[in-house]
């Protein structure tokens, strides 16, 4: 269970994150949904390690993992995919996968290349391109891949189908189901409902940097005022 | 144009410093004052490269040294005023820029800064080796013997009138940049730095846009090495030497690039402290450590520079 | 110009070339590690070797003031590599970089302080000890230094493309935030970086002090014609800086035979690097922001 | 009229364009094909920043020979796969960019800046510096600098990446209008399906740099190559 | 306890209003010229703990100038407008003088200078220094080469610094010329890693004499290469002063004992003439232990010694009129001690330079031994000096 309490980001003198709790279950999908600014990406690099904490708990099985470095965060099984598809670009795509398994043993790396090639054979019939001049979705497909790397108990994936094709997102939703079965627990940080809701088993919505909704994903399946009433409350602009 | 508080506030320091820096201070110290002031002005040249470009030059005490032998060689060569051969001095350097920074101009980072820094290296052996006219015969205008008098502009000739000539030749150049800044070249470049495939979509020429900001922080170099030269009456190549222009870089990032503050913290730093050091008789090698560490510590902790954290402690300033 | 002497000039010109080779690939090594270039190097092995002198001098057995010096080296790097570096993690490189100038400030300050003034010489003992190649007689030191270097390069680069913790080097010198994201253990990555370029650092600092001068000034700022080194491998490939450092020897030996240039032959690292660097950015195209 | 004629790109072994020809005649007309197909390549070339073997022809101007930020002058318009904005510029400014490098005298330009502003609904945060937008008015501040200037042609890519359902909408219709407001003709690449068919009238379809359809946006997505390529749903048609 | 005495004090600490005296020195890496000023500075303190000057202290005020141009003129300025200074006595720097020159001219104050370098020390009107310089130095050694060892062909090689190198070479090469016989000159940058080619460039150049004209470090790395090379008995080897020093021999390493000749500007340091004895003794009780008992410091102890013989010549109420003394500086003639082979003189003359007599040694063992006394210069350089001696009457 990965659980996190009252959880306040701020960067400079704004508050992104407020007083912000969600729990994410193994073999269960959360979505988190919300308009642009609404504090999703912040919340997610808080929970990865990227972003200092103001206030709040994050626990992994009832162990704080508040506080500490990002590679420990991971070690501790968090898996997060950042926004913005961040790749080591100097790096070829092989490099790339291998540095995201440091902390696999030696001996499941290849195991665990293999699955990401298999999900993604674009990404093996170009192995050893250098990640910074791959196309946009491409690196995307890697910075998932990157993810994956580790085998997380949890996965924590921003913007997933952003610059993904849609033949590439639908595999992506086959293979979240899967990893489910498998007992991972995944967070699905989504601007577009559609998807995210399709795959998840709760709903969290944010607006401005607090949580305007918490419930089955169901609830926002069922009935779009819902959701609209949840997200798209306030501008078509979205800010403040 | 608008008037922001902080350029009047250096507006107003400037004038300050002029009136009073004078008559408050001994000879010693409107020597100091006189180095610090012509430091300032290259610091800006930097801190204008760095902040509206993210253009890094490791090379700008190396430019000052060829603004110094120009007017030097200016000097001794013709009959002419001050003011002109200073004028010269930037502009040859400015020229001098141009060039360097043609091929750097498809660099970046710290590929660029290495380049800037080589240059640096280049700059110090061609001064070391041929060092600067005093007056002698030739190209190179070296004799052996005690250097020819150096004219100083007629209504600066005493030490003290000379410190306020630096002042306002300084400020005139801080003004210089920041009428760049608040024009087209200052939008152009700050597209640049944001990416510089959007600055040419924007219809932004980045070739010539940077090859400008080479040339104006050049001529800043120039007309810095210029004032120097004016000060002391001679030059030495020790100056002027490559890691001295890495030393006033990490300077302007400690004071704070991007603000005249910041260009005369820095300026102050690289003169003042150090010409304090000496006059309480610390060990040079010691001075050296504190120096270091104190380099060290400011990087470190004033990301924005001491210009930063000081207008951060000031709310009122800022803007 | 006779052969003979061209000769001469040109395994004078591959002795020196050895030297930046060595100081280059000691930067390159940690930049492709850690994304820093350490100005800092040439201090860092000034020290040692004033230390390895004044050990010697006290009495020491000669083997033990040179692990000694190697050792302080190593340490002095660690010290910076911990506790330093790593809160100067997210600035540009080239603010990392003109950081170690603190660095280099401080250690050379302590070592002047420490070490007056004064005429001092550092030997090994295979500097009695020669081989004649084209008419000039290379000591066996100069050859540890020829043979070190292609040694680290070829250790080195094997190092980071074969194995693990090589991998875990690269991926942070390319991106340490993300690399931390991935799980790359930074701290202990960047630890054993920053020690073996020390180690390198002090090595070096023993060859030059022996094969320059026991000056630390001068050790301290090397580092700068050694960039030119590393400009040459574009701060990646160890095997062009040493083309690259022993290119820029020989053809600084070389200058001395023309009239024209040879007063200004030191210039050659900086002149020579230039170029490498023009023709290796030639018909290349701007990017995005944050590409290098 | 936008002419692409043969266009080839390669990288070191990787043929990223591979004798790639279409013509759009259409105000709006949308590219899409699978990830690393070659679309934001092709926006390269037609922009300037790649050099390619072929030719680009709009409205009959061979583009050939002309540096990027001439293209730009001339009258092409782009915004990238990830918004280029400056942050230490205003909004205002980030437009007033464009119209330094124009011809044009202080007052049209002006106002050319205050129409752009007012159609991307940004009026009120002309001074606002850029770093203080959220992720939409980043994008919206990048399709007015499309709109500054007189734009002849204006080359999109992935405008709605990031964007909400609202937002795209919203978004479609701002796309809409650039071709009634500036006469400019409009290429958009986009994931978003039902963005593209709601706004492009015609349609090129890329897969491994080859051009595998081209032509009435239904028609084209109904086309099974494509659904297979793209859609992944070729299942059904096979 | 008997310190020694210095000046014609009385014996007792000095109380009167101190007469207050300048000096520069230059010390930053990688050189210390500071023994200069320890030594004025060590004499100064037994003048005034003997009784003074006409019963008043001599204040001494030093300045670090770190070899930077822009500090020797702060330091200049300090000393010279803002405290006043009467004169300067022991300077010793690469860049002060060069620097500083026109200030004092322009100031009517002298400079007794102790450590000059530089050409434009020497070419000044209101510098004098009881040192010879690089180019003095490097003649003398080419003279001894010449007429003891059969040099036909000498090498000077020197620093890449017009006014030191190429100053001090060219007049090497001007007096092989004047003797009919050959020499060139091979300069170095002073930062370059890379020595081996130079000694290349020399050896290329067909000479039978390498002269070092180098400060010590560079000079050793130099020497480090002719031994690498094994060309020690090859050529005879020569050099400047620099290489006199305590730890020179020590550097060096047996290869070179007995193989080096070096000239002695001021006479041996461990001399036994009164001058000597008494700098040694005055250093012991004056100055730190670890300061150095060189060159640079009997050149400083003499500056200060002739200028303390000049300011008790004077009339009392003089003293402290800085045109009065600098007139009595420039009206020195015929000062004599052991610590010079000649007479020291001023003048009021645009160069000055009234040491070009020295000693020259040899490297032997872990020290010195002299194998030429007392001789004098010659060659083109020094014919107007030795006109201009004639004219006051010291010939
Ligand atoms: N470096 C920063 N400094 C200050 N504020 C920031 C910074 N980065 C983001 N913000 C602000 O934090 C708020 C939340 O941003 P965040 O990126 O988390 O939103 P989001 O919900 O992920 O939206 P999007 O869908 O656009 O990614 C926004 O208002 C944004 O402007
Ligand atoms: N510099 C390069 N070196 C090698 N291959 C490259 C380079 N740049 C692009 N490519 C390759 O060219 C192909 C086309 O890339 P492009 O960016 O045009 O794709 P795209 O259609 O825009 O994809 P996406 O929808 O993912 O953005 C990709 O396979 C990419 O990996
Ligand atoms: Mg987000
Ligand atoms: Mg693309």
């Amino acid at each position: 269970m990965l659980e996190v309490a009252d959880l306040t980001v701020r960067r400079g003198s704004k508050t992104v994150v407020s007083g912000v709790g969600l729990a994410a279950e193994r073999g269960k999908v959360l979505a988190v949904l919300g308009a642009n600014g609404a504090g999703k990406s912040e919340l997610v690099l808080a929970m990865a390690g990227m972003l200092p904490v103001q206030s709040g708990e994050v626990n992994v099985d009832g162990r704080s993992i508040r506080g500490l470095a990002p590679d420990q965060i991971r070690k501790a099984g968090i898996a997060a995919v950042p926004e913005g598809h961040r790749v080591l670009t100097q790096l070829s795509v092989e490099d790339n996968l291998r540095a995201a398994a440091s902390i696999l043993p030696a001996g499941q790396v290849d195991a665990a290349l293999s699955d990401v090639y298999e999900l993604f054979p674009e990404l093996s019939e170009r192995r050893k391109q250098l990640a910074g001049t791959m196309s946009g979705g491409q690196q995307q497909m890697v910075a998932i891949g990157h993810a994956l790397m580790s085998r997380p108990s949890f996965l924590l994936i921003d913007e997933m189908s952003l610059g993904l094709a849609p033949l590439v997102v639908k595999r992506l939703a086959a293979t979240v189901r899967c990893l489910k079965d498998k007992g991972v627990g995944i967070v699905i940080v989504e601007q577009f409902a559609e998807v995210a809701l399709s795959l998840a088993d709760r709903a969290m919505v944010m607006r401005l940097g607090k949580v305007a909704f918490n419930g089955p994903a169901e609830q926002l399946r069922m009935s779009p005022e819902a959701l609209h009433a949840a997200y798209f409350e306030g501008t078509s602009t979205g800010g403040r | 144009m608008a008037y922001s508080t902080s350029g009047i506030a250096g507006l107003a320091f400037a004038a300050l410093t002029a009136v009073f820096l004078p008559v408050l201070v001994g000879s010693q110290w409107v020597l100091i004052f006189t180095s610090t002031a012509c430091f300032a002005l290259a610091a800006a040249g930097i801190g204008l490269m760095y902040a509206r470009l993210n253009m890094v030059s490791l090379t700008q005490v190396g430019l000052m040294g060829v603004g110094g032998w120009v007017t030097l060689r200016m000097n001794h060569g013709l009959g002419l005023p001050f003011e002109f051969n200073l004028l010269a001095a930037g502009v040859v350097t400015a020229a001098f820029g141009m060039l360097l920074a043609l091929p750097a101009l498809r660099m970046r980072g710290l590929y660029l800064a290495l380049i800037t820094l080589m240059s640096a290296g280049g700059i110090e052996i061609v001064l070391s080796t041929f060092r600067f006219p005093n007056g002698g015969e030739g190209f190179w205008g070296v004799m052996p013997s005690v250097a020819a008098p150096f004219r100083r502009p007629v209504l600066a000739i005493e030490d003290g009138a000379y410190l306020r000539y630096a002042i306002v030749v300084s400020t005139l150049g801080m003004l210089l940049i920041e009428l760049h800044r608040r024009g087209a070249p200052g939008r152009a470049w700050a597209m640049i730095r944001r990416s510089e495939a959007a600055a040419m979509a924007s219809g932004v020429n980045v070739t010539l846009y940077k090859a400008w900001a080479f040339a104006l922080s050049g001529l800043l170099a120039g007309l810095a090495g210029g004032l120097l030269a004016g000060s002391i009456g001679l030059l030495d190549a020790a100056t002027f030497r490559a890691p001295e222009s890495i030393m006033l870089f990490a300077l302007a990032v400690v004071g704070g690039a991007g603000s005249w503050p910041g260009a005369v913290i820095a300026a102050i730093l690289y003169r003042v402290l150090p010409a304090l050091f000496n006059d309480w008789g610390l060990n040079p090698d010691l001075a050296l450590v504190i120096f270091g560490a104190a380099l060290l510590h400011a990087i470190m902790t004033a990301p924005e520079g001491i210009a930063g954290q000081i207008r951060a402690a000031l709310p009122r300033w800022a803007k | 110009m006779p052969a003979k002497i061209v000769g001469l000039f040109v395994v004078s010109g591959l002795a020196v070339g050895s030297l930046y080779a060595l100081g280059g690939i000691g930067l390159v090594v940690l930049y492709r590690a850690t994304g820093v270039l350490n100005l800092g190097a040439g201090a860092i092995g000034a020290f040692s070797v004033m230390l390895a002198w004044q050990l010697d001098v006290r009495g020491w057995p000669a083997p033990l003031t040179w692990l000694a010096a190697i050792g302080v080296a190593t340490g002095l790097s660690l010290i910076y590599g911990r506790l330093i570096a790593p809160r100067l993690a997210w600035r540009d490189p080239v603010v990392k970089a003109v950081a170690t100038l603190g660095l280099a400030l401080i250690v050379l300050g302590v070592t002047a302080f420490l070490w007056e003034d004064d005429v001092r010489k550092f030997s090994l003992p295979t500097d009695e000890v020669g081989v004649t190649i084209l008419g000039l007689r290379v000591t066996v030191t100069r050859l540890i230094v020829a043979c070190a270097a292609v040694a680290i390069v070829v250790g080195i680069s094997l190092f980071l493309a074969w194995t693990r913790v090589g991998l875990q080097m690269r991926s942070l010198a390319n991106d340490r935030d993300l690399s931390a994201l991935l799980g790359v253990p930074i701290l202990r990555v960047e630890t054993q970086a920053w020690g073996i370029a020390g180690a390198i650092a002090g090595f070096t600092g023993l060859m030059f002090g022996d094969l320059v001068r026991l000056e630390p000034t001068i050790i301290t700022f090397l580092v700068i014609p050694c960039i030119a080194a590393a400009i040459c491998g574009r701060l990646h490939s160890l095997g062009l800086v040493l083309v690259g450092g022993l290119s820029i020897g020989v053809i600084e030996s070389l200058m001395t035979l023309s009239p024209t240039f040879k007063s200004v032959r030191s210039m050659a690292p900086f002149v020579i690097a230039a170029l490498v660097l023009m023709w290796m950015q030639r018909g290349r195209r701007p990017l995005f922001a944050g590409d290098q | 009229m936008i002419e692409l004629e043969k266009l080839t790109v390669k990288f070191g072994g990787v043929t990223a364009l591979d004798h790639v020809s279409a013509r759009f005649e259409k105000p709006v007309s949308g590219i899409i094909g699978p990830n690393g197909a070659g679309k934001t390549t092709t926006m390269n070339v037609i922009s300037g920043f790649l050099r390619a073997t072929g030719r680009v022809c709009v409205d009959g101007v061979d583009l050939g020979g002309l540096s990027p930020h001439r293209r730009t002058r001339w009258g092409l318009r782009r915004c990238f796969q990830q918004e280029q904005i400056a942050d230490d510029l205003s909004v205002a400014d980030n437009l007033q960019v464009l119209l330094d490098a124009l011809p044009g005298t202080r007052t049209e330009k002006r106002a050319d800046l205050d129409s752009a502003l007012d159609v991307t609904g940004l009026s009120a945060r002309a001074d606002t510096p850029a770093s203080e937008l959220n992720t939409y008015e980043r994008r919206l501040t990048d399709l007015a600098r499309c709109l500054v200037g007189r734009p002849r042609l204006v080359v999109l890519d992935e405008p709605a990446g990031g964007l909400g359902p609202s937002e795209t909408a919203h978004l479609g219709d701002l796309i809409l209008s650039i071709a009634v407001l500036t006469g400019a003709q409009t290429l958009v690449i986009d994931h978003d399906v039902d963005l593209i068919s709601r706004i492009c009238e015609q349609t090129l379809v890329l897969d491994f740099g080859r051009r595998i359809a081209c032509g009435e946006t239904a028609a084209v997505l109904e086309d099974p190559k494509v659904r297979a390529a793209y859609l992944g749903i070729a299942e059904e048609g096979a | 306890q008997d310190k020694p005495r210095c000046g014609a004090g009385n014996g007792t600490a000095a109380t009167g209003a101190p007469i207050k005296v300048g000096g520069i020195f230059g010390n930053a890496a990688p050189g210390d010229f500071s023994s200069a000023t320890d030594a004025a500075k060590a004499f100064f303190d037994c003048v005034n703990a003997s009784g003074g000057i006409h019963g008043r202290p001599v204040q001494y005020m030093i300045e670090n100038d770190q070899w930077n141009p822009e500090l020797a003129g702060q330091a200049a300025s300090k000393l010279v407008r803002d405290e006043g200074v009467v004169a300067m006595v022991g300077n010793a720097s690469f860049v002060e003088m060069s620097v500083n020159a026109p200030l004092y001219a322009r100031e009517n104050i002298m400079a007794m200078a102790s450590g000059c370098a530089v050409s434009e020390c020497f070419e000044s009107s209101s510098i004098v220094s009881t040192n010879q310089g690089p180019l003095a130095s490097s003649v003398g050694a080419a003279i001894y080469a010449v007429e003891e060892l059969g040099a036909k062909n000498i090498s000077c090689i020197g620093l890449a610094i017009p006014s030191v190198g190429n100053w001090s070479c060219g007049a090497v090469e001007e007096y092989m010329a004047s003797k009919g016989l050959a020499g060139s000159s091979v300069l170095l940058n002073p930062a370059a890693p890379d020595v081996n080619s130079g000694l290349l460039e020399a050896i290329a150049s067909g000479a039978d004499t390498m002269l070092v004209n180098l400060p010590a470090g560079l000079a050793i790395a130099v020497l480090g290469s002719a031994k690498e090379q094994d060309i020690r008995d090859t050529y005879k080897w020569i050099s400047s002063t620099p290489l006199y020093d305590r730890s020179v021999p020590g550097a060096l390493g047996e290869y070179w004992d007995g193989a080096m000749f070096v000239n002695a500007e001021l006479t041996p340091f461990d001399g036994t003439g009164p001058d000597n004895v008494h700098w040694l003794s005055v250093m012991d009780a004056y100055a730190k232990a670890e300061d150095p008992r060189d060159t640079f410091s009997q050149a400083g102890y003499l500056s200060a010694k002739f200028f303390t013989q000049m300011l008790e010549a004077m009339d009392p109420g003089d003293i402290d009129v800085r045109a009065k003394v600098t007139a009595a500086i420039k009206a020195i003639a015929g000062y004599r001690s052991d610590l010079i082979c000649g007479p020291y003189y001023v003048g009021e003359v645009d160069r000055h330079m009234p040491n070009h007599a020295g000693t020259m040694v040899k490297v032997s063992g872990a020290g010195f031994e002299v194998v030429r006394e007392c001789y004098e210069y010659e060659g083109p350089y020094f014919a107007p000096l030795i006109e201009a001696e004639k004219k006051f009457g010291l010939r």
